[in-house]
């Protein structure tokens, strides 16, 4: 229901391009969920490069899990910081959350492009929400708080987010320099930890 | 607590369709039963006695404020009663109440934008026929204000353009209203009735909108230039002039909040929450009467910041549109000294002309509410081309007196007060005109 | 993997302190030791070939550009060489090839805002002699461009104000720099130069800012009326003109940025994060430029959208420059043409005065950077009343010229190109003025 074309474009893509992948059809639901969850998990890997630790901390739903690279400490920060800090993790807004299969495969996705881009260094200083993420995030707000609103329309569309008016959910300025040191969270240990010995 | 199962309770309330809403119902009250919220809202805007620097409910006297606007208005209405617009409550009782009505001028058409009875007479009578007809025949059926159904579909409560000016400007730009986005009605709702507009000769008294060559300021000179269109002939300096109305969008659509898709209604209907619901506040009024909701959940400073930076952007132009009138009332004066002086008409022709375009250029931006807030940097580029074209018809018309034996400025008459220009202007109508020349 | 670890490393870097820096380093290298991301940046203001619709590092040549600027200034320097700031590594090199400092003018002063050297051979000389001195005397000792410096205290790193005028500038006005905030600091540093300024006659060639009765415009030309100050006499018109010399600071602090307390250095200096470590951008140079660092940190646009609204801002100021320079222009012709028609110098003063304060207003806007993005609203302002009171000179010139028996337009010579508008300058000062009246 939120911003039709391009949800039912994100569905028809994933969706089919897995089947297409596995060519599956007409499984039984508890297969499908399986298999492709861990069809997620495989192309996450297959694109991570990263070891398992990693790849399935990404998967996991801590905030801290996205603490592995520190061009995610801003946002970290000012989620944190903000109202929702107490009452939501990250992937409560940053993955679907209408059933589990596009849940592990927009993960996948993600975490496939991020890290490449992150081992690549090729980072901006300033991020963006990709295209894909818009409608996911506010179907995400809307489910929180539908029951707040009556019969608003703009939370149908992506024409007008909700953060368009909503500018803090990350603090008013936004980039990997945005929030200052002190506010930053110290990296979490991560597997074997090359830190020590690189030091 | 039992409050709290309320407020639950209140926010899951699907909302109940108590009573069928006719595709014709012009009675608010109805839609009420089932939108209570909105009603209840809509019905503040009888308010009328709220005031900001230079807004507010309360109907302002434009013509005591500033005489000089008597003197650009000369002979027409607006220099008889022009007062700043209020609550869509009142829009029946001051369309009627209004001295520019006065005969002979009695167009149906100004109804169009009054009253939620509108579209129906309009489906009954036919369009051309409703705009020719005489405006005091059609009385008797103007019996609500401005309401739900001028912007809503009542089966669907969908947002919903109710009047054909606006679908035929868009039209004779080549492009179809039906095609706006969502977030786009939330403005055009209002386009309805917040533009720039005229009557055209034929069909009789049809209401236009003058965008066939854009919304701008220069695209509708242009426009009326092409088609010689004159709201009345100035009595001073016979200036053929046109007169604008309230081009609120279109002054809105070159603003940076219209280039960041920020709508009229997400400033002056902002979402309001009661007991745990959220919905579109219905009070329609100065956004500075409810800075909190309207403005400061996307500019999170404090309301003080907020008033104190609207008032010196409003301040800056309302500075400049004086300084504008002062040039354009001299520019009239300087032409009727030439005419004294027997310069002729043909020579008066490029300078009429230029005059023209400069009281336009003055009223667009005079015209258009908010005192230029919707676009500050347009509001003063319009204003100062206005200023220096009305100066460089001084410069001819100081040059054309040279020729015709006049060197002295010509003596420009009292016009300190609204009376003493009304007086003016009765001596230049009534053929006795005040001596500018010695 | 690997390089994820080697990243989480990076970022937990402290920024080690190689060598000590000595109180009047003024070479930049010494202080790359230490912080060497910062000077990689600072050297990038060596590019010298960027261009954006107005600005970039490109030295645009204002008067191939626009030939009536070359009558403006016309007899003196800028009317000969006129060029657009570049990056800060050139300063030194662009102030000594400037055609500006040809004899008898060679003030020291002109090296205040040029090289990191001076605060050291002010210090050493005391600042009164250091203003006083030929700027040829001082040559040896400039030999490093702007550099850090500048803008920091080298013990510390913290910013600090290396010049007396600005500190003067402020206590002038009663307040106090040192009570300056850190975010005020990020745009007190640029503001050092990036400021009107004159040079008193007592002491002599002092640096001083025009502030004592505020930053704005109309403080300004209170000011220097009131020490009836002028850089020179005009040879068309014999008007005392006042040269604009980049007000940035001044014309920035009316926008809504510094309103909201964004500073230069957030625009023009926005900081970086490489592999976690944060720092600020040294490369110091058109934000458009680097608009997705620059200005998307605050504004959730696409670059193109904010290219497209800047530059749409920027045009329709550069557009009333040139409305009001056609204007004072002419005005200057106008006086001049009075002046053959033998009209006595005492009927020319209020012309004149008048003038001054309009060519003033137009070079307050057009000398300062960004074409009006600063502070759009208000650089619209001043060319509204810059263009009106240009205006006003020609209609007062005209009625003068009428008495003198003078009824035609002057005949405006061409100047439609930087040569003929040169060789129009020439002839009025070589007391050989064109003839402009029959
Ligand atoms: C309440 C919902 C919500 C939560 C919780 C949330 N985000 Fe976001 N996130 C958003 C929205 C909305 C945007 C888009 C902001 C914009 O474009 O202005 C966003 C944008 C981002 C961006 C893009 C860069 C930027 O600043 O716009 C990153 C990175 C990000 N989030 C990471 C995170 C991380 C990491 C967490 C958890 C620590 C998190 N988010 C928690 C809603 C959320
Ligand atoms: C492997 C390192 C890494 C981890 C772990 C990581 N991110 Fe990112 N993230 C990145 C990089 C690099 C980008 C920039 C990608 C771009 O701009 O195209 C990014 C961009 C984003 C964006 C904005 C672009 C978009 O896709 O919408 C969001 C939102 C985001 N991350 C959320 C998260 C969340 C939530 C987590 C934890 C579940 C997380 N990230 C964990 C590296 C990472
Ligand atoms: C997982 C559930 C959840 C999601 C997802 C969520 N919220 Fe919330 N939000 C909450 C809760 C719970 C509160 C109340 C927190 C409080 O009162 O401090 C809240 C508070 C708010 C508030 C009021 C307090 C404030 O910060 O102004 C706003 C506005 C808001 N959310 C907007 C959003 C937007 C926009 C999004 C999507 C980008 C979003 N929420 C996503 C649960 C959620
Ligand atoms: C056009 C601006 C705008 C948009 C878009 C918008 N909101 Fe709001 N929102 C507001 C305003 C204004 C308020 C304050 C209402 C009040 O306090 O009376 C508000 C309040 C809220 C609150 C707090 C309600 C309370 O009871 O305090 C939540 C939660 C919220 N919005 C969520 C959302 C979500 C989710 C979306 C997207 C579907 C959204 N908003 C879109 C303007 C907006
Ligand atoms: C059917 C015509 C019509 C429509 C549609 C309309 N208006 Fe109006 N509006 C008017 C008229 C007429 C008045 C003046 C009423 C009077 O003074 O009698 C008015 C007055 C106002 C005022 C002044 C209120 C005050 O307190 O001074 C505001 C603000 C306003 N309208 C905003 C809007 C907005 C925003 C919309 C769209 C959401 C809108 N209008 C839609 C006709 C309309
Ligand atoms: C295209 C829509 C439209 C038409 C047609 C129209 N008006 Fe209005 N009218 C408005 C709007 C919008 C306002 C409120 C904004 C304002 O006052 O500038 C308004 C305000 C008014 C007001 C209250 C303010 C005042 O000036 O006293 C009166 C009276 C009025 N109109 C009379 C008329 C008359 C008489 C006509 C016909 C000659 C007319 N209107 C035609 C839209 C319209
Ligand atoms: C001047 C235009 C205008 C008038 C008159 C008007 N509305 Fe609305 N109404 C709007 C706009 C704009 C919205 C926001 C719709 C959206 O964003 O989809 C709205 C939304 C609504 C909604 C949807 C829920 C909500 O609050 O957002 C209801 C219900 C509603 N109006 C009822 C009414 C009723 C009842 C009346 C008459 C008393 C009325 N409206 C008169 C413009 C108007
Ligand atoms: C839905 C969001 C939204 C609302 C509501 C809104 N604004 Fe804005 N405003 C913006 C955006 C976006 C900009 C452009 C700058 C930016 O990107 O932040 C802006 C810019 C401005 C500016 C700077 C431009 C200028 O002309 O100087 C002012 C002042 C301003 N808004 C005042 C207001 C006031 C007053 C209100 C309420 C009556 C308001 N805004 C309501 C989003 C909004
Ligand atoms: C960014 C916020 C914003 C947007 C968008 C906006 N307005 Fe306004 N409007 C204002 C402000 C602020 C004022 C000045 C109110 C005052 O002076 O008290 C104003 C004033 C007005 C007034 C006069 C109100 C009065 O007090 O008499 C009218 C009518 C109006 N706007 C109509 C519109 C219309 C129609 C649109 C869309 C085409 C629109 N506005 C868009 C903020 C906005
Ligand atoms: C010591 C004097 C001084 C200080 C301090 C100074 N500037 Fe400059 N700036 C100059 C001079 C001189 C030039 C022109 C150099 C040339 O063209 O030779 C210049 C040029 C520039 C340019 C034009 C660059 C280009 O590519 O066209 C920008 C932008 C600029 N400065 C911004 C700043 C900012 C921002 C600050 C403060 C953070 C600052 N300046 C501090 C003297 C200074
Ligand atoms: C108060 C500081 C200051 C003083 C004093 C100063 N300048 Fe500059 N100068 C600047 C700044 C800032 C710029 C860059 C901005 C610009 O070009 O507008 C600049 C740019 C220049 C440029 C390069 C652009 C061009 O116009 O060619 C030259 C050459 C120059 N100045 C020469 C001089 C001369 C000669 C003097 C003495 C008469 C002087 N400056 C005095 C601050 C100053
Ligand atoms: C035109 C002014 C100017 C010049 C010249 C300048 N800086 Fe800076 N510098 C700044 C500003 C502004 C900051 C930001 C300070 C802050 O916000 O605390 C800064 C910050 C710094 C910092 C603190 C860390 C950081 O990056 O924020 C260092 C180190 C530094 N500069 C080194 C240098 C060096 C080395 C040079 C010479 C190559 C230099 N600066 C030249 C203006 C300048
Ligand atoms: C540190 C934050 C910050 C930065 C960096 C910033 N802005 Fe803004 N900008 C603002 C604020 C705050 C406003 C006022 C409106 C608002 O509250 O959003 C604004 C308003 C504007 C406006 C609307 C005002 C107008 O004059 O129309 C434009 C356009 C704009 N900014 C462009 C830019 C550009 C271009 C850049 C980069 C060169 C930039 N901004 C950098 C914070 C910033
Ligand atoms: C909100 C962002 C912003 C702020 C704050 C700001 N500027 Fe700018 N500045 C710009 C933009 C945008 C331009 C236009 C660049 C262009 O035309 O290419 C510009 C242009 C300039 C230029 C000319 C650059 C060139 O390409 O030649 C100078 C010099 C300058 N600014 C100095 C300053 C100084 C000094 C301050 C503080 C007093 C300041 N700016 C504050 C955004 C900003
Ligand atoms: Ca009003
Ligand atoms: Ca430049």
């Amino acid at each position: 229901m939120i911003d039709t074309q391009s949800n039912a474009a994100y569905y028809s893509d994933m969706v089919g391009w897995i089947l297409h992948l596995l060519g599956l059809p007409g499984v039984g639901r508890f297969w499908q969920v399986a298999i492709y969850g861990l069809v997620g998990v495989a192309a996450g890997l297959a694109l991570l490069l990263v070891r398992i630790s990693n790849a399935a901390s990404y998967l996991s739903n801590a905030p801290e899990t996205c603490m592995n690279c520190h061009v995610m400490t801003d946002a970290y920060a000012s989620w944190q910081r903000g109202s929702h800090g107490r009452v939501t993790v990250c992937n409560d807004c940053h993955v679907p959350h209408d059933n589990i299969l596009s849940k592990s495969a927009f993960k996948a996705m993600d975490g496939a492009r991020h890290s490449t881009i992150f081992m690549l260094r090729k980072e901006p200083q300033v991020m963006h929400l990709s295209s894909g993420a818009v409608p996911v995030i506010q179907q995400n707000c809307v489910r929180c708080h539908s029951d707040q609103f009556q019969m608003i329309r703009l939370s149908d569309s992506t024409q007008q987010t909700c953060w368009t008016c909503h500018q803090n959910i990350h603090g008013d300025v936004h980039g990997l320099s945005a929030s200052p040191r002190e506010l930053r969270p110290a990296l979490p240990q991560a597997g074997i930890d090359l830190k020590k010995s690189g030091e | 607590s039992v409050s709290i199962m309320e407020r639950r309770w209140e926010a899951q309330r699907p909302i109940l369709v108590a009573s069928e809403i006719g595709q014709w119902e012009s009675d608010n009250a109805k839609w009420g039963e089932n939108y209570p919220r909105q009603y209840e809202r809509y019905l503040m805007t009888q308010i009328t006695d709220t005031q900001t620097k230079f807004g507010g409910s309360v109907p302002r006297d434009y013509l005591d404020d500033d005489p000089m606007q008597v003197i650009l208005f000369a002979g027409m209405g607006f220099s008889k009663d022009y007062l700043q617009g209020r609550g869509h409550y009142y829009a029946l009782e001051d369309v009627t109440h209004t001295k520019r009505l006065a005969t002979p001028f009695q167009a149906a058409t100004c109804w169009t934008c009054k009253s939620s009875d509108v579209p129906r007479v309009m489906h009954e009578m036919g369009i051309k026929e409703f705009y020719a007809s005489n405006f005091y025949d059609l009385k008797d059926q103007m019996t609500h204000a401005i309401g739900c159904l001028d912007c809503h579909d009542p089966a669907t409560m969908k947002l919903r353009i109710s009047r054909p000016g606006l679908k035929e400007a868009f039209t004779a730009q080549g492009k179809d209203i039906a095609q706006a986005t969502h977030q786009e009605m939330r403005s055009l709702v209002c386009a309805q009735c917040h533009v720039e507009y005229y009557f055209a000769k034929e069909p009789k008294n049809y209401l236009t909108l003058p965008w066939h060559n854009g919304m701008g300021v220069e695209g509708m000179i242009a426009y009326f230039d092409r088609i010689d269109f004159a709201d009345y002939t100035h009595p001073i300096s016979k200036t053929p002039v046109i007169k604008a109305q309230h081009p609120d969008y279109e002054l809105y659509s070159k603003g940076i909040h219209a280039y960041r898709n920020v709508s009229c209604a997400d400033c002056h209907m902002p979402y309001r929450s009661e007991g745990g619901v959220k919905f579109t506040d219905h009070h329609i009024q100065s956004p500075l009467l409810n800075i909190s909701n309207s403005c400061a959940v996307c500019h999170r400073w404090s309301e003080d910041e907020i008033r104190t930076r609207v008032e010196s952007i409003q301040t800056t132009v309302a500075n400049a549109l004086l300084k504008a009138e002062e040039a354009i009332v001299q520019a009239h004066f300087d032409i009727a000294a030439a005419m004294q002086a027997n310069v002729a008409d043909e020579e008066l022709a490029p300078l009429r002309k230029l005059l023209r375009h400069a009281q336009f250029r003055w009223d667009y931006i005079s015209a258009s509410n908010g005192r230029g807030f919707h676009a500050p940097q347009e509001a003063m580029r319009i204003l100062g081309d206005s200023v220096n074209q009305a100066q460089q018809v001084r410069v001819m018309a100081a040059r054309l007196l040279a020729k015709a034996g006049i060197t002295d400025a010509p003596a420009y008459p009292d016009i300190s007060t609204r009376q003493k220009a009304f007086d003016v202007n009765q001596a230049f109508i009534g053929n006795t005109p005040i001596r500018l020349i010695k």
